[in-house]
């Protein structure tokens, strides 16, 4: 509860010191405000219990999810940078906008009563819409913000025919209500809660950009800003999946048998969709909106198997995923600044002249494709490993491992592009220490965790 | 110093001989590298020599040498090792004598080649992998020789390598003989599941102890059988021996015409035990045998480039032996191997000496007149040619009468035509002196000016091989003379398979030889009565022949129906899979699967048309779907 | 405690909760048919009344205040999204003279 | 630890070279590679054959999931091991005569593969042997494709995403043979040999692993990625591949395809050896009509794999030890006939054999060398290629005398392809493109001297090598084998 | 009475929602959402449930409809501004919309028949003093979450709506 307050005073207060300090201030007293939330998580006070009205949990999982939400918040802040120099940029809002919607972060991350998981949602949802629209100039980014406004607002509505459907069968908001619920009538179940739970799921889903709720997806993150498509295909999608997990998984994992194929064809899907059409892209930007649809994808495979230890593989992938997206955000910020272009072409021998970040745009991408020495390979074979406990499974899992191929496909293309064409026209871009401390952070820990993933587990346990 | 130690010298010295000028090439002087090279094989003469009056001294009629543990593997035991018997010595002193005499010669043929030290060098290898052949003491040790030879075959065929033409025979002489290779290497494999061992001892003493079925050797003799097929040029696998003789002349002697091509009688009668237990496969090597030597002698009949007609010569000596081993006459097998050694080295060298004064040339519509130039060579030609055509009292005489014989035994039809190629080889052989050294010069200007009796280093061996052309028959001197038959008595203890040769009475062996014998003569009658009384000149290859002779002249054109049924169609398979099978078929299936995902995923694509309503419309198309899916099922 | 109004004792729960269901459908038409973006987004609160309906009457059928309560925050978050969403709108406009959302597709594939 | 240490250093290597800069890189990365080389060599001796799995190090890497980073030598590995050792030194070594685009990165990506190859040898989990699988592909392909010809970029990412195809199926043969392990599970490879399947599921699995060894490996038909790759890769990339990196796959069948799938392979083993054999034959044919140097030898290579393959799928001691045994030799031949081509071709400036020719009698070593390779390549005996053949063949012969005819006409076969090779390069007159060709230098002498003694050496005393595997291949037998 | 109220009330609510949908003129589309905010405050009050009833009526339909209004007259928008859609995609539309509503309504036909116990019913939760309890209560930590809601929307509108230099008013 304290890191949520916290956020929302240095929300606040980042609004008021806007006034007065430079940008670069106020991206430093940005990292400094999240880190700071970040660390009051481990500081041992617990509001009383009476004030708190059951809304929400800190426990392990949520408090594990809400600290590398944050932590990833904080490495993107630094790519504002380039952002920020537009003339019409106000720095200060933005940051405030992360701030605020950070809480919506942790409010998803640890909500147990439903409206908790409302206000978040919409805390975040509408933060996002207003991140997207905020290249006020640019005709895509404006296009961008209402198709994610108009779609993001009708998931809503369905989520919350969702939530009045299940208070009807259920009586209550509550996750343990829910989970209550199922217990005492495993055999006959309402129509309206299997309904009401449908609907909440897919409200969900459309937010984790799972197929086929996934339209908006690719068209809003090759709109929005670079870092708020960072921001938004990393930390509003963990946020999404540790809801999901939280209501489906948890809560709901009575009825596994009643979810687990729509969840499981629906990753399939995604899947598909996902690296099928990412592998056809010649927009880097528009690439990695897909793969982001495909990341969906594997999310859900762990969100379906629901077993012992889920979480903590969901955690794990969301953490090196975001980590590699991040990175790879970072080298198409540079890309796009230099050369004005967010296709893969303006990539051609982009390396030769950027050392470092061509190095980057490799451990990002292959981390994303799931190979070896990095924290994406760890990721998908804990994912793989527990689903493949689920018999009935297997061919999910056989799915997400063959389509992983095409992922190596068209991750391999920047690579490629940037090593071993010719044909750069931007120069050697410059980065800010900031830019670069943040991925140098990024790029040790999705080797460390390639190598070592006990280091996870060590923060894993240590909550 | 022990026995071991010196047999192992005996191939090792060449092999030291093959390094030393091999690495030191140009920058080792000629005479230095002519030196080594002769004093290796010399030298290990020596040895074999010294080996032969020891072990036939001691009374030890066999002796294993194990050096090292070769290939082993759990149940895999494969041992480097020698095994000197009465069999090896006979061949060790056949291969490094005749190879002593070879290199000397060739110390003065090539003399002006610029490849002199590799020339010896090669010589030697050939030499070691020769004596690995004969004296190892399993199958696979003689592989090993086997497959060695054959790659000096290899080096020295295409020694002169800027000529594509002998690159390609050398190639094909490589091949071809690994094709018979291939054929061993399975026998092998077949013995050792048979037998569980590969060394001689114990798969001959289980072979006779315990005979594990007729199937089972026949088909281990004719993968064997395979294999000599390939080394020693018979149907359908000699073509590649005629073109061998790219090779220079020494190389031809050596290799082409004493030993080498004589690997596969030695394996045969190495392993006599086996095949005396396969008939069928006995018969089989006979009748394979006979039509060789009827085919070889056929083609010589109108060859005239010198080295052709004795290399089909030394295609149907190679048939007449198989043939003697087909009736089970092993000893008389071996009789002809050695005196073949004698005089067809003798041959070649002597047409070595010809082409040499002829300043390369080698086509004998071209010579003529030669004996008076070079009485030498002359005399000693003469007395091979004697030799080869079975006319007494010359080794050959006796060496082919006795196969003759034996056949005799066991089919007269055979028999007959055995004859029948007798005499064709006694005519060939003829026309070639006649035309040779007979009637006027027929060559250049030039060519008669430079003509020239060979230098010493030449003709030496060539009068030594001479005598033992003339004398090699004593060597198993038949008893109808009075004979002691030393060689059968010598190679009995190797010989286990050879028990049932009958012996025919002694006027039926008179006739015989005194219809081969007055065949012979007849046959060379003919031929000087064509190429001296008549002074014929074989027509130039641009006059029409007649239908049978234009068939002979170009060697029944089996090269060119190997080309069109086996090489040209498997070539053509190769270009059809590197250029279209490999790129289009199999690739085409793997681009094809690669390009369908990506196709689908534009078809996928497309659906993202930018367009909101769609999108929406998609939403609750699959939230439909869905909730169908999930409510009503 | 006190006596159940007339309509709980009347009307079926399920009358209410179809007629919430009526609406929410009619806000997906809306959504489906229409492609003025602040009629969409009329029609998306459409379906959220749907929603505000179905919470109430479920209820005050069940006598528990928590899903009013709720009620009142769906309201307030509807309120805040207008504003956010029809700032967007207004901005679309300013750039494009124009709110139909199928005009807008630079982004696509 | 000495399995540990000699995939560790070597990584530490690589960054080491990276950082110190490219002016020393070629030295640094000859020292390093010589060092490993020294540490192999000691490994060997220290090795002991019958003591079964050795030089162990390991240290939990996902505690819960039961995955460790283990790294130990037995009888099946060491031999590879050896292998990778032997052959980085030369390979470093035949680029020292040319200047280098980025030499650092050049030199660290060549060590960064030896270790992550070693990796995969030395490594006792099945999803740290997957790890180092993949991740040697890495520098592999930034070898190929920055220091390679003009295809390089699509013919490398077709090997690439070719190979992480074929390994997926893999990951998920390893990922359900984890979800089937006793308890909390394990990863160790040792405890997926201990499982006792079902014959369904080993049939699956028996494909999934056959599938992505046999494209590592390559076996028809899965080999079209490795013509292109192995041409349009710069000679230091193809020599990796080839030298060492097929590999990995041989080493996969046996360390997995064998021991885990018993009875699928004595079920389904015949389509595979097919397979394989069909390779070999396939391989043959179409280098014999192959006009581009390096493209013969890729098809040569392929064959020959096929036929270890074969003989490794035969499942018998005969065929384990000659294809251990043959793994290590077609390394050494294939990298030393990669060089020969890249000399022959960097000096004449192509690779077309119709331009080439009479190259024999301009340079002396040369020929030498390459005689001797090629003798080694079409095994003849008393090389070292013969005696792998020779058990490869005769476990063939056993397991049925028809395939073993057809695989044993890789003799005939090849003797056609590298003869022709042979000629058309070095013999006849000179090519147009051969003039004035320089014999070997200094440090071409220095790979291919040492490899050409190698050659004889290994063929005619081959047995402390096969002293290495023997027990091994024999534990392996007689626990798993199950007759066919 | 309440009974027929009721009928007249959804008659009501779900005439004006159609017309929402199906009238050109936006500004008709306003007025008829508005009239179906009244009509559904009526089925609050029904419920017992005033003080919702009346937020519903200040809040929509006082506060956002009249900024919906706003928009509409400041945009100055037109009937003929919206393209016509193809019918088959108003019919599919429709269709699909009427689809979900069977789904809908076959499953709420299937719930059981509530039927509150007169024992411990109270009919007064919706009033504002309990409401106000339970919110202040149970509900006050995203009440006040809510403020940060209400702040990153406001922020939000503000920076989105600013007119930037160089860009017209609407």
């Amino acid at each position: 509860m304290l890191p949520i307050t916290l956020l929302s005073v240095f929300g606040i207060a980042g609004l008021f010191l806007g006034f007065k300090l430079s940008k670069p201030t106020m991206s430093l007293l940005t990292v400094l405000f999240i880190a700071i939330s970040a660390l009051v998580f481990f500081v041992p006070y617990d509001f009383p219990a009476e004030l708190m009205g059951n809304m929400m949990v800190f426990d392990k999982f949520g408090v594990a999810f809400s600290l590398i939400s944050l932590f990833i918040a904080l490495l993107i802040i630094p790519m504002l940078g380039n952002f920020n120099e537009k003339e019409f940029a106000q720095p200060a809002e933005y940051y405030s906008i992360i701030l605020f919607s950070l809480v919506g972060v942790v409010m998803m991350s640890t909500f147990n009563h439903v409206l908790a998981l409302f206000l978040g949602v919409e805390i975040l949802s509408i933060s996002m819409y207003v991140l997207t629209g905020s290249d006020k100039k640019n005709i895509r980014s404006i296009e961008a913000s209402l198709k994610y406004l108009l779609m993001g607002s009708f998931a809503t509505g369905f989520l919350l025919f969702g939530i009045a459907l299940l208070y009807a069968a259920t009586g209550g908001f509550t996750l343990a209500g829910y989970t209550a619920y199922i217990a005492n009538n495993i055999n006959q179940v309402s129509p309206i809660f299997y309904l009401g739970l449908l609907l909440l799921m897919i409200g969900l889903l459309f937010k984790v950009s799972v197929a086929p709720f996934h339209f908006w997806a690719p068209d809003v993150y090759d709109g929005a800003p670079i870092p708020f498509t960072a921001f938004m295909s990393t930390v509003v999608k963990m946020a999404g999946f540790a809801a999901l997990y939280k209501v489906i998984s948890v809560s709901m994992v009575g009825l596994f048998d009643f979810w687990w194929t729509t969840l499981a064809i629906c990753a399939l899907f995604s899947l598909l969709i996902g690296n099928l059409v990412a592998a056809n892209q010649t927009s880097f930007k528009r690439l990695l909106a897909y793969s982001g649809i495909s990341h969906a994808g594997y999310l859900l495979i762990s969100v379906t198997t629901a077993r012992e230890g889920s979480d903590y593989d969901l955690l794990f992938y969301s953490f090196s995923y975001a980590l590699a997206s991040v990175l790879a955000f970072y080298v198409l910020d540079a890309v796009a600044k230099a050369t004005g272009s967010e296709d893969l072409d303006a990539l051609k021998g982009f390396a030769k002249s950027n050392k470092f970040l061509g190095f980057v745009l490799t451990v990002s991408m292959l981390s994303l494709a799931g190979l070896p020495l990095t924290g994406g390979f760890i990721g998908k074979f804990l994912i793989f490993s527990s689903a493949i406990e689920v018999q009935r499974m297997a061919w999910l899992v056989f799915a997400g491992i063959m389509l992983s191929v095409v992922g190596a496909y068209y991750y391999i293309k920047p690579v490629a592009a940037a090593y071993f064409k010719e044909g750069y026209t931007g120069g050697e871009v410059e980065i800010s220490s900031g830019k670069r401390f943040a991925i140098a952070a990024a790029v040790m820990l999705t080797v460390v965790l390639g190598i070592l993933p006990v280091v996870f587990s060590l923060f894993y346990d240590a909550i | 110093m022990s026995v071991k130690i010196l047999a192992s010298l005996i191939p090792l010295l060449p092999f030291l001989g093959f390094i030393i000028n091999g690495l030191g090439f140009r920058t080792i002087g000629k005479s230095l590298a002519a030196t080594i090279g002769v004093s290796a094989s010399v030298l290990s003469f020596g040895l074999s020599v010294w080996l032969f009056a020891a072990m036939t001294g001691s009374g030890v009629t066999t002796q294993e040498i194990h050096l090292f543990n070769w290939i082993t593997t759990e149940n895999t035991n494969i041992s480097f090792s020698f095994l000197i018997d009465h069999l090896t010595l006979l061949f060790l002193l056949v291969v490094t004598g005749v190879g002593s005499l070879i290199h000397l010669y060739s110390a003065g043929y090539m003399h002006d080649d610029e490849g002199f030290g590799k020339f010896f060098s090669f010589l030697n290898l050939f030499l070691a992998a020769m004596l690995l052949l004969v004296m190892g003491n399993n199958f696979l040790v003689m592989f090993i020789g086997w497959e060695g030879v054959g790659l000096c075959s290899y080096l020295l065929i295409g020694f002169w390598n800027k000529n594509t033409a002998y690159n390609n025979a050398a190639r094909k002489a490589f091949v071809m003989n690994r094709i018979g290779d291939l054929g061993f290497l399975l026998g092998i494999f077949l013995i050792y599941i048979t037998f569980h061992s590969i060394d001689y001892n114990t798969v001959f003493s289980q072979a006779l102890a315990g005979s594990p079925g007729e199937g089972v050797m026949v088909a281990i003799t004719l993968l064997l059988f395979v294999g000599a097929i390939g080394k020693s040029a018979q149907v359908p696998l000699y073509t590649w021996l005629p073109d061998a003789m790219a090779g220079p002349t020494p190389v031809s002697a050596l290799i082409h015409a004493a030993t080498m091509v004589t690997a596969g009688i030695y394996m045969v009668i190495r392993a006599n035990v086996l095949f005396s237990l396969a008939p069928f496969t006995l018969e089989f090597i006979g009748i394979v045998g006979l039509v060789t030597a009827l085919l070889g002698a056929s083609i010589g009949l109108l060859q005239n480039d010198i080295k052709k007609v004795l290399a089909y010569s030394t295609v149907s000596q190679l048939g007449y032996m198989f043939l003697a081993l087909g009736v089970g006459a092993f000893t008389s097998s071996y009789f002809h191997v050695m005196t073949h050694a004698f005089f067809k080295a003798l041959l070649f060298l002597g047409a070595g000496s010809v082409i040499h004064g002829m300043s390369g040339e080698q086509d004998i519509r071209f010579m003529g007149g030669l004996k008076s130039k070079m009485p030498i060579t002359f005399i000693t030609f003469l007395i091979a040619t004697i030799a080869i055509a079975g006319i007494p009292p010359f080794s050959g005489f006796f060496s082919k009468d006795e196969i003759l014989a034996q056949v005799f035994v066991h089919s007269p039809v055979m028999w007959g035509l055995a004859v029948v190629g007798s005499l064709m080889t006694s005519f060939y052989m003829f026309r070639l002196l006649f035309l040779t050294f007979f009637g006027t010069f027929r060559g250049t200007h030039q060519q008669a000016h430079h003509l020239h009796e060979s230098p010493l280093s030449m003709t030496l061996p060539l009068l030594v091989l001479a005598v033992l052309s003339a004398a090699g028959g004593l060597i198993n001197f038949p008893q109808l003379f009075g004979g002691g038959q030393w060689l059968a008595h010598f190679l009995a203890p190797v010989l286990g398979g050879e028990a049932h040769v009958a012996h025919l009475d002694h006027s039926t062996e008179w006739m015989l030889m005194g219809i081969s014998t007055v065949g012979a003569l007849a046959s060379m009658g003919v031929a000087y009565s064509l190429y001296i009384s008549k002074k014929q000149v074989p027509a130039s290859d641009a006059v029409e022949k007649g239908m049978l002779s234009r068939l002979v002249y170009n060697k029944y054109y089996v090269d060119e129906i190997y080309d069109t049924l086996i090489v040209k169609p498997l070539s053509s398979l190769g270009s059809l899979i590197s250029e279209f099978i490999d790129t289009y078929l199999v690739d085409g299936i793997v681009q094809l699967a690669g390009g369908l995902t990506i196709w689908v995923g534009r078809q996928m694509r497309y659906l993202q048309a930018g367009n909101t309503g769609f999108y929406v419309f998609s939403m609750v198309l699959g939230i439909l779907i869905i909730l169908t899916f999930n409510l009503l099922f | 405690m006190t006596e159940i109004p007339e309509i709980i004792r009347l009307v079926p729960l399920q009358h209410f909760m179809l007629l919430s269901a009526i609406l929410f459908c009619i806000g997906v038409v809306g959504v489906l048919t229409r492609r003025n973006a602040l009629i969409i987004f009329m029609s998306i609160e459409l379906m959220l009344n749907a929603v505000n309906l179905m919470l109430i009457s479920v209820s005050s059928y069940h006598s528990d205040s928590a899903a009013q309560v709720f009620v009142f925050f769906i309201m307030a978050v509807a309120a805040a999204e207008v504003a956010v969403g029809l700032a967007i709108i207004v901005m679309v406009y300013r750039n494009t003279r124009n709110i139909d959302v199928d005009f807008l597709n630079n982004l696509k594939w | 630890m000495n399995a540990l240490y000699l995939t560790l250093i070597p990584i530490i290597g690589a960054f080491v070279i990276y950082m110190a800069g490219s002016k020393n890189a070629k030295y640094l990365a000859l020292f390093f590679s010589l060092a490993i080389l020294g540490f192999g060599l000691s490994t060997l001796l220290s090795f002991n054959p019958e003591g079964g799995l050795q030089g162990v190090w390991s240290m939990p890497w996902l505690p819960k999931a039961g995955l460790y980073l283990a790294f130990g030598i037995d009888g099946i590995s060491i031999l590879p091991i050896l292998l990778a050792t032997l052959i980085t030194p030369f390979i470093v070594i035949t680029t020292f005569d040319k200047k280098l685009y980025r030499e650092e990165l050049f030199y660290a990506l060549i060590i960064l593969a030896q270790g992550l190859m070693i990796g995969s040898f030395t490594a006792l989990d099945s999803f740290l042997f997957y790890f180092f699988f993949e991740a040697s592909l890495v520098p592999v392909i930034f070898i190929s494709a920055i220091w390679g010809g003009a295809n390089r970029i699509k013919a490398t990412l077709k090997f690439f995403i070719y190979t992480v195809f074929g390994s997926l199926f893999m990951l998920f043969a390893l990922i359900f043979l984890y979800g089937e392990t006793p308890g909390a599970h394990s990863g160790l490879i040792a405890d997926f040999h201990k499982l006792e399947l079902s014959s369904t599921v080993q049939a699956v699995l028996f494909a999934c692993f056959f599938i992505a060894f046999a494209i590592k490996t390559p076996v028809f038909p899965f080999h079209t990625w490795q013509p292109d790759a192995y041409t349009e890769a710069p000679a230091t990339g193809t020599m990796l591949m080839s030298g060492i990196m097929l590999k990995m796959g041989l080493y996969g069948f046996i360390r997995f395809l064998l021991p885990i799938t018993p009875l699928a392979v004595s079920e389904y083993g015949h389509i595979a050896i097919i397979l394989a054999v069909t390779g070999i034959i396939y391989g043959s044919l179409a280098a014999v009509r192959q006009g581009h140097a390096k493209r013969l030898l890729a098809y040569s290579s392929f064959a020959h794999v096929g036929l270890i393959a074969a003989g490794i799928l035969v499942f018998s001691k005969d065929g384990l030890s000659g294809s251990l045994f043959h793994m290590f030799s077609h390394g050494i031949n294939v990298v030393g006939l990669f060089f020969v081509v890249e000399i022959i071709a960097s000096r004449t400036g192509t690779f077309e054999l119709d331009k080439l020719g009479g190259i024999t009698s301009q340079a002396r070593w040369l020929s030498i060398t390459f005689v001797v390779l090629m003798l080694g390549s079409v095994a003849l005996p008393l090389t070292n290629g013969f005696v792998g053949e020779f058990l490869l063949l005769f476990g063939l012969y056993q397991y049925n005398p028809l395939i073993g005819f057809f695989a044993g006409t890789t003799i005939i076969l090849g003797a056609v392809y590298m003869l022709r090779l042979f000629q058309k390069t070095m013999l006849g007159n000179a090519g147009s493109h051969v003039k004035n060709f320089a014999d070997l230098s200094a440090t071409e002498k220095w790979v291919l001297i040492p490899l050409a003694i190698l050659v004889v050496t290994l063929g005619v005393y081959p047995e402390p090598l096969m002293k290495l595997t023997e027990p091994a291949v024999k534990q392996l037998i007689e626990t798993h084998y199950l007759g066919r | 009475m309440a009974e027929k109220l009721f009928y007249f009330l959804s008659f009501l609510s779900i005439l004006s929602a159609l017309m929402v949908v199906f009238s050109r003129n936006p500004i008709h589309s306003v007025l008829y959402l508005i009239l179906t905010f009244f009509s559904l405050s009526g089925h609050y009050v029904l419920l017992n449930a005033q003080f919702l009833a009346v937020v519903n009526i200040i809040v929509y339909a006082g506060a956002i409809m009249v900024l919906f209004l706003f928009v509409i007259m400041f945009l100055n928008m037109k009937t003929e501004s919206e393209k016509p859609l193809s019918w088959l995609m108003k019919l599919s539309g429709t269709l699909a919309g009427g689809l979900l509503l069977v789904i809908f309504v076959g499953v709420i036909k299937q719930a059981d028949r509530f039927v509150p116990s007169e024992v411990d019913f109270n009919s007064q939760v919706g009033l504002v003093e309990n409401l106000g309890a339970v919110l202040y209560r149970d509900f006050l930590v995203p009440f006040e979450l809510a403020s940060v809601l209400f702040l990153a929307a406001m922020v939000g509108a503000v920076m989105l709506g600013r007119r930037e230099v160089g860009e017209r008013n609407f």
